[in-house]
């Protein structure tokens, strides 16, 4: 076959890109070889339009034992063990096939873990779709939630958190973001450095098929038509049985005894054989040949441009040392997988690839990977911000029944209960699980410790649409409260940023203002970002998403009994508010639901005050005086009251009695989402000590009520039976998917 | 007393219920293989949840044919204790150690929440250390959990008292709304006509510690024990003040 | 007078099916090597009433495109035969 | 030369069969009303080579009974066709 500049176009390179490679290469590339480049330079393997704004993140810290650069980030949590998380995106395969796209995008974040040695013991998802009456809407939400619970549930790993959001800008390109956390010695951290010339490369796991040629790395490089609807690649399919063996195999070979044969490990993700080879040389600064015949396949007839591209699920590519091979397959061999040498480690940083004694594959290492294109897309605000879109609040009328707004918004889709999605899920495989699903983070015990770590996924993405930086602090600053309200202190990010086509500079710009404020957010509270994804692309028929930067965090715990959660716990305590309620109302649930409007300025945010929350919030945790903790988030302060008396899953609903001076609008004062605000329920014998350190750390605080009796009262304006409240919370999901379902 | 926890590939659960044992209850553990053809000398065999063998085609239908499950069907066979939790429990079935079947949810999904179950007999080796009508709060979590068995079958079960746990509201009450997957007879877990093999959906190995769970899950484990402790071999009776102690 | 549809529904070709791969595999370890491959697919059975042949075959069709079989990862096919009334 | 067995695993009558009751209230849901009924079981294509056909029919209904069909809950029919050299 003749490569001609429009073999290229049709691989999804362009005309400069396909020049670069021929004069890199002094020659026209084979077929196989321009595979390679194109998954290779693809946005989705080479982040070429990111690169240089990820630069500028802080990745450093006393506690970071691995940044970005690896599969994971890896965090030091004391006591000899270390944390290692990561979030990853399948926005695309989840859009085209839900329950297994989702699925597959669990698969792989977990095999990232892994990979590094570490145990995964907790799944968290945050999902984007589109409007709730969005015809596909239903079909999707219950085949990725399906999808993501098969996969977790049968591999062992307990979900235990996530975000649901619903937005009609994702009607078209829903997302799917996993998050995975394990835990691994601190000493014991795998990495993926193909080193010792000579060494035999193995392949492991599942065989190779047809599944998803061009898929994770060409889908989420390229936006999505109707036309890529027909070209439908082979959809991949999970089979997390196989993964499970995958996983347990693998951690056996990593082991004490065993682990002096393995010199790297890296699972075969986006562009399969490709990049892991790729990548592997190119950290360990060698090169690999492969004979791609000795590849097993599934089925007969597999091409080796197809072997190189091949997304099948469930496999790892392995540098072992020389010698080892039959001790590797032994280990593979008890849990009935194929290992199989395909190839070696060489001293000429080349990736070398033969079929049947053809050679199709012969390129330098360094410009499929450091040399790969970096492109400083243009970037442009997007002009005139909508001047419809300004809220005045004097325009607005007030609600006449605040009892019947507070139930709508219980019941909205943004706010209800998550219950239906996450009762899917398995959450307590593993038997670490203190806090499920349900409460602001999870929190889950380290194995043979008194210690926790806790986690979060968050993204207000309708504040990222009207101002994509202070929407990311501000989604930073929500993950840090959501850790503090269950007593964890933040020791480390994640992030998985969603956004458009790199190629408009509206985008860019998004991009540009939210990598800015990931930044100065992190700074703030001085915590690392260890690893992340980016998922450019997400848009349909010219349509972006809204921008959606996804924050994963990362909390610790010294003792786990420490916990807190956020529903009150007892009649007689005392329900504190830390923070200052301001007159906002822009961009909340309040708006969307009860008005029909999304408009307003974000609401302000400061860093400053909002480290010092944490910090007092962290510290009443910490002394033990805190019975409950919830963060203000969407809703605002009413929501919030009432999901603390209602949100336990275990107990029966708490009334309080609720007094707030605001001097101003009641409807700012109870549905507004101003940052910063945290409620708690303390004994009454300790808001002494309580107010000492809200005053030490210079919060605002003020005691608002009680818990008390069966009805949640705020003043004259909120009246109602928690249960009335909970059944209008609880049932919200179920009522608004209720209908025809996709099977 | 000593006890076996056996490994499918695919099992989940296995080293949970390892961990209640050891460390919680300070009993023997052993850890069997699946293709293992003898399990060693012990008192107990457990299998536990997860999805042996993937759980294709049916919940527990590639498993019984684990080699392991000669020793397990052989051990029964001679009287020996064996508890089967979940996917243990569907093994079971499939295996014709216990009567019925486990068949999708009523609700079709996978579910995971606390359910409370009612102790309807506690005159067994499973549940001698509760009283009956005792209510259990324990975690579901599973897709393939509604109990099913011909009437025939049920008529037998309910009148050898092989019934042991239903599901049930906190106070006991047998409600349909109680019942999480549809089960007939809303069926928890059922013990054969000998009285020496049990199976429950519920999971009593994730309900042993204050911090993860709750402790209901302890009282079949310690059940076991007692009545082995009767039984088998008294000297290896747990002292309970180790065992009743929680964190 | 009505009608009986079976549909059978498999897997596409190219597309794993880890539970035929599975089943495959245990068949093989009870001693049944002749078993070269396993696909595994839905079979269902429906029961029309009240509608011409012609109208149920059309709609089998749409129920199956829409609903019965996932046609991206998924092939189908029906039979009708007509029954007694039911 | 090989056989081609097709093995239908049906839920037996009197058992439950949520999901063909789910799908069937769908099926109404989206307007197909003269949907009378819908019972969901499996369908399977097993490979057979180097077997007679008379030893394909005894073996297959030895793996049906074994394996491949719970018959507590279950009822199971094969057929079995030629097919070339594979
Ligand atoms: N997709 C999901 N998977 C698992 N748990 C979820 C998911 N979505 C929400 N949850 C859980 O539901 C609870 C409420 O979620 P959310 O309202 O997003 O919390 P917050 O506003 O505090 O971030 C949390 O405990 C969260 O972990
Ligand atoms: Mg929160």
């Amino acid at each position: 076959m003749r490569i001609t500049v429009e073999t290229a176009l049709a691989h999804g390179l362009t005309a400069q890109e396909y020049e670069r490679i021929e004069s890199t290469l002094g020659r026209a590339p084979t077929i196989e070889e321009l595979g390679v480049f194109s998954v290779m330079w693809s946005e989705h393997c080479s982040y070429k339009s990111s690169r240089t704004y990820l630069r500028g993140l802080p990745t450093s810290g006393p506690r970071v034992l691995q940044g970005p650069g690896e599969n994971a980030g890896a965090i030091d949590v004391g006591d000899g063990l270390a944390v290692v998380f990561k979030i990853e995106s399948h926005n695309h395969p989840s859009f085209v096939e839900p329950f297994q796209g989702a699925a597959t995008g669990v698969g792989g974040i977990l095999r990232d873990i892994f990979t590094m040695g570490a145990r995964p013991i907790a799944n968290l998802n945050s999902l984007r779709f589109g409007s709730i009456r969005h015809p596909r809407t239903a079909f999707l939400l219950r085949g990725v939630v399906s999808g993501i619970g098969h996969y977790g549930n049968c591999v062992g790993v307990a979900t235990v958190g996530g975000e649901v959001a619903f937005d009609p800008g994702y009607d078209h390109n829903i997302l799917v973001n996993a998050f995975t956390l394990g835990v691994v010695p601190a000493d014991r951290i795998f990495r993926a450095r193909a080193t010792g010339i000579g060494n035999p490369v193995m392949y492991v796991g599942s065989r190779t098929g047809r599944d998803g040629i061009h898929g994770a790395s060409l889908l989420a490089s390229a936006e999505f038509d109707a036309e890529s609807e027909t070209k439908r690649p082979t959809v991949q399919v999970g089979d997390p049985f196989t993964e499970k063996l995958l996983l347990e195999a693998c951690l056996e070979l990593m082991a004490p005894e065993m682990s002096h044969h393995l010199v790297a490990i890296q699972d075969m993700g986006a562009a399969g054989l490709t990049s892991s080879s790729t990548e592997m040389a190119a950290r360990g600064g060698t090169g690999i040949e492969l004979d791609l015949s000795r590849v097993p396949l599934r089925e007969p007839g597999v091409t080796p441009y197809e072997i190189l591209l091949s997304e099948s699920q469930e496999r790892m590519l392995l540098v072992v040392r020389q010698g080892s091979e039959d001790a590797v397959k032994a280990v593979f061999d008890k849990w009935d997988l194929e290992a199989v040498v395909i190839g070696r480690v060489t001293a000429d940083q080349r990736l070398r690839c033969t079929f049947e004694d053809r050679v199709v594959v012969d390129l330098p290492i360094a410009p499929l990977t450091d040399e790969a294109p970096v492109y400083e897309r243009p970037v442009a605000e997007p002009q005139g911000a909508d001047e419809g879109a300004k809220l005045r609040l004097g325009d607005l009328p007030e609600p006449v029944d605040y009892n019947q707004a507070l139930l709508q918004l219980l019941e909205s889709p943004n706010l209800c209960s998550r219950e239906w999605v996450y009762r899917q899920y398995d959450c307590y495989v593993g038997g670490g699980t203190v806090v499920r699903p349900g409460s602001d983070a999870a929190v889950v015990r380290l194995p043979g410790t008194d210690k926790a770590v806790a986690m979060t996924v968050d993204c207000n993405s309708r504040l990222c649409l009207v101002d994509p930086y202070v929407g990311t602090v501000s989604a930073v600053a929500e993950a840090a409260r959501n850790l503090a309200a269950s007593g964890a202190e933040p020791v480390g990010v994640t992030n998985c940023l969603n956004f458009g086509s790199p190629e408009k500079p509206e985008v860019m710009w998004q991009f540009q203002q939210a990598v800015a404020g990931l930044r100065d957010a992190c700074l703030a509270f001085g915590v690392p970002v260890v690893s992340g994804n980016v998922s450019f692309y997400n848009e349909t028929e010219g349509r972006s998403i809204p921008p959606t930067p996804v924050i994963g965090m990362v909390g610790i715990l010294e003792d786990a009994s420490r916990h807190v959660t956020q529903w009150f716990k007892g009649e007689g305590d005392a329900v504190v508010l830390l923070g200052r309620n301001r007159e906002e109302l822009g961009c909340s649930e309040y708006l969307a639901v009860v008005h029909h409007q999304v408009r307003g300025g974000v609401p302000w945010i400061d860093l400053e005050i909002e480290r010092r929350l944490i910090r007092a919030v962290v510290a009443a945790a910490h002394e033990g005086l805190l019975r409950s903790a919830h963060d203000v988030a969407e809703g605002g302060l009413a929501v919030a009251l009432a999901e603390c008396c209602i949100s336990s899953e275990t107990t029966s609903p708490l009334g309080a009695h609720i007094e707030l001076d605001g001097g101003f609008r009641p409807d700012a004062l109870l549905f507004g989402e101003s940052q910063a605000r945290m409620i708690l329920s303390v004994r009454r014998r300790h808001l002494t000590r309580m107010r000492e350190i809200a005053r030490r750390e210079d919060v605002p605080m003020s005691v608002i009520g009680e818990v008390r009796g069966q009805r949640l009262e705020i003043g004259d304006l909120i009246g109602i039976d928690v249960a009335a409240l909970r059944e209008a919370w609880r049932t919200g999901l179920p009522r608004a998917l209720a209908g025809p379902t996709g099977s | 007393m000593r006890w076996a926890v056996v490994t499918f590939p695919g099992s989940n659960d296995d080293a949970q219920t390892a961990y209640v044992l050891e460390h919680l209850l300070g009993e023997t553990v052993v850890r069997a293989w699946h293709k293992d053809a003898s399990v060693d000398a012990v008192d107990c065999i457990v299998l536990p949840g997860g999805f042996a063998y993937g759980d294709y085609l049916r919940c527990g239908a590639v498993a019984r044919f684990a080699p392991i499950m000669r020793a397990v069907e052989r051990f029964a066979a001679g009287g020996g204790v064996v508890l089967g939790i979940c996917n243990g429990f569907q093994i079971l079935c499939e295996a014709g150690l216990l009567p019925g079947a486990l068949i999708r949810n009523r609700e079709l999904d996978f579910l995971c929440r606390r359910v409370h179950v009612r102790v309807e007999d506690a005159d067994t080796l499973f549940t001698n250390r509760c009283r009956r009508g005792d209510v259990l709060d324990l975690p579901v979590k599973h897709g393939e959990g509604c109990y099913v068995a011909d009437e025939a079958t049920l008529q037998a079960l309910e009148a050898g008292r092989q019934i042991v746990l239903r599901y049930s509201d906190a106070g006991g009450r047998v409600t349909p709304e109680a019942n999480p997957n549809g089960s007939l007879g809303a069926i928890a877990g059922v013990r054969n006509a000998r009285g020496n093999v049990f199976g429950l959906m519920p999971h009593p190995e994730h309900a042993c510690e204050w911090l993860v769970g709750g402790e209901d899950g302890r009282k079949i484990f310690l059940s076991i024990i007692a009545a082995a402790g009767g039984a088998l071999d008294p000297a290896s009776a747990p002292t309970s003040s180790k065992v009743l102690s929680g964190p | 007078m009505g009608w009986l549809a079976r549909v059978y529904v498999t897997p596409k070709t190219g597309v794993l099916d880890p539970q035929g791969k599975a089943v495959q595999h245990s068949l093989h370890a009870l001693g049944y090597p002749e078993v070269e491959d396993v696909r595994i697919g839905k079979y269902l059975e429906l029961r029309l009433v009240d509608v011409s042949r012609e109208s149920a075959e059309v709609r089998l069709q749409k129920m199956c495109e829409q609903l019965l079989a996932n046609r991206v990862i998924e092939d189908y096919r029906f039979e009708i035969d007509a029954i007694g009334t039911s």
